[in-house]
Formats: C-alpha cells, structure tokens, sequence
C-alpha cells in the first residue's frame, strides 16, 4: 500500500484539521469525512479544566497504521490521516482529527467512524483529566 | 528485565521504567503475577494489559530481557 | 431554536472549512464531524473538467435550514453549519461543506450523513457536469 | 403569470424567467399540462417538481399571479 494514501502523526503542539484535509485531497475523491475529536467543559457532571495525553508512541503509531490499512481495504478509501495529540489540551482544543476520503461519501463516513472508533479500542494513548478538584486516568479510576 | 509503565501503571509503580531484577518472570502471566504481589494496588484497577515487542501479547507469551515490554492500562485516546 | 446554533450559507466564493468548524465548536461539544463534498475528475467515466452549480437560492435556504432544525432535533445536535457554493467549481474544489458538532461522536456522525443525504435529495441546487466534450446538468439527462 | 426556472427548465424555455399570458392554470397540475404542450422537450426529461413560494407543491395545489412559482427540475446539490 502506497505511503501516500496514509498520514499517522502524534503531535505535541496544536493539531491541524488544514493539514489532514490537503494530505487526503485529491481528484479522485468526490467526499470527505473529517472527525474532530475536542475536549469538553463537562462529562459526566464534572467540570474539567483540561486533559492530559500521553502515548506508548512507538506502538501507537503501530496500532495506527494497522486501522488506517484496515479502513482502506475494508471501505475502498483513497486515502486516510489520522493525527492524535499528546501533552496538554485545554477546553474546546483538539485531541483527534481523523480524515477520510473516498470516490463517494458512504464509503468516507464509515470509515472515519471505524478508525476513531478503533483507536479509541486499541491505541496505546492515556488520557487524564483534571476537575476543579483533582485529577485521574480515564478508564483506570479505582 | 526493564518494563515501561505508562497512564495509571506510572503512578503505581512510581515511574516510566521498572527493572525487575533477577528472573521473576517467563512469561506475561508471571510478569503480572510478580507486580500484582509486589505492587497490591494494581488489584484495585481494573485489568491491564501487557504489550511485547510494541504488539499485545496474551499470557502465554514468552518474555526476555532483549524484548521491550510494556504494561498497558485501559487506553483512553481520542 | 437558537440562532447561534443554525449557520446556513450559500457562497458563491470558496467554501471555508475552518469558517464552518469554529460556528459549531463550543465547549459543550466533544465530537465535531465535518462532511466535505469536493469535485473529482472522473465521474462514470466521463472526465470532468469543471461543475458549474446555481441555487434557487431563498428556497434553498429554507430547505436547509428545515434539515438543520430536524438534525439538531432528531440526534441531539449542539450545533450544525451548512455551507454550499454556486458558481464555477474546479477539480479538488469545495462543493459543499457540513460540520455538526454534539457531545458525544455518534451523534455527530450520523447528523452529518443524514444532512447531506436529505440535502441531495431535497435542496434546490443544481449541478452543470463539464466534460472534455460537453455538459449537461446532472440528473437531467434526456 | 411569472415562472422561475432553474438547471435544465432554463435551457428548455430559454431563460430563467418565462411569463405566461392569459389564464392557462389555475393549479400546478394545469400549469405542468400548459408547460408540456407549449415545450414538449420537457416530455422528453425526468418528472420536474413545481414550487409555489418557496415550497414544493403538489399537483391539486392553487396558484395565482401573486404567487412566486417556480420549476424545480430534479435537484443535484452536494
């Protein structure tokens, strides 16, 4: 499979919803799907000041690679970026883009479903937030 | 035997690297045998998973010192 | 219904992204799903060289603000931007635009498709193919 | 009576606004039959919906001169 029908990148500075748009473009492709994953005020009643991410970044990009190959085979993608942060993201900052693009647009929703979905299964990322009055790694409270 | 901890398993163990010295473990099950004895509150989460060689490994895995292992709380990205 | 949670636009200049994403982002949201309808250059075949769009524009703007109200309603939506060019539009260029925003992915994702599903059906807007050689207007061919 | 016309119906009559002397339709349905007779090419397209201000109509629907009608060939957005 061409490297140039797949982006993986984990950043510690501010994603780009431009840089993953023009990595997928191209003229073969009539609809793109982006998903824009954003950090919110409240979850589950409690107000959360920021969230912290990191990575096991040799494996995730693994475990990246092997959903953005998937959902190429599996929807007849063109083409597929995903970029995940690591570090701090304050409310309403981005902590996911992923961006798919096919010949015709069912095939683009699906697919960028499937991989956020997935790599929210499967990727070695770890998330903790912080409230007003304290903090915790999501999915690991006692 | 070098073991990278990373989310909730840092915290526990109090750091990015474990080593293990001496030969506690042959494979995934008895590595998660060791650090449920050595470090209790690991019982307290819910279960972790162990990555060898940057690939999820089940309990009859081996494991070496040459291979680059990982404890792997309940993911969280996105 | 609120107006800061309707954004219906046609533009007979190039389509913004960013412009759609930061009307829908707010820190009640933590899933933003954007569908971008671009130009191919094949189509069935055919090899287009450009698409030529024109609205009947106040009815258009009915209509997608009817389907902007029944996505918020139906799914749950925070926000929804509907963004859809007319004039000339070049391969690789923006034809329409979605961006639905929600607290929780699903709801996004499946607002979005149904926005765009039912803005195919529904909108009065209407497409000019040019071919190397000739143009019609899509679903009018004799 | 002015009618709107878009896409296809504005190559067929030839501009993007027809009038129409005289009391031929008095409902969408008699306006279709009125358009089909003086532009039989329309005959030879799809079915074109009419829109009475701003809204699909259907065939039993009234029309007058005060109202903005329009011809709505099949759509094609997106």
């Amino acid at each position: 499979m061409a490297d140039n029908k797949i982006d993986i990148q984990i950043l510690s500075k501010p994603l780009s919803i431009d840089a993953c748009y023009n990595f997928v473009l191209n003229e073969k492709c009539g609809g793109i799907d982006l998903f824009v994953g954003t950090v919110r005020r409240w979850n589950k009643g409690e107000e959360v000041t920021h969230l912290l991410f990191e990575s096991y970044e040799a494996m995730a990009i693994k475990e990246m690679t092997k959903i953005a190959k998937t959902a190429i085979e599996k929807f007849g993608l063109e083409s597929i970026s995903m970029h995940h942060r690591v570090g701090q993201v304050d409310l309403e900052g981005i902590a996911v883009i992923i961006a798919a693009a096919s010949k015709h647009r069912k095939a683009a929703f699906e697919a960028c479903e499937y991989a956020i979905d997935t790599l929210k299964d499967d990727v070695p990322i770890w998330k903790k937030e912080f409230l007003k009055d304290g903090s915790y790694w999501v999915n690991s409270r006692p | 035997m070098k073991v990278l901890c990373f989310g909730v398993a840092k915290d526990i163990v109090g750091g990015a690297e474990l080593n293990i010295e001496g030969q506690h473990a042959q494979n995934v099950s008895e590595l998660k045998e060791y650090l449920n004895k050595t470090f209790p509150k690991f019982l307290e989460y819910k279960s972790y998973m162990v990555a060898v060689n940057q690939a999820y490994a089940n309990d009859e895995i081996s494991i070496s010192d040459s291979d680059e292992i990982a404890l792997i709380p309940p993911v969280s990205g996105g």
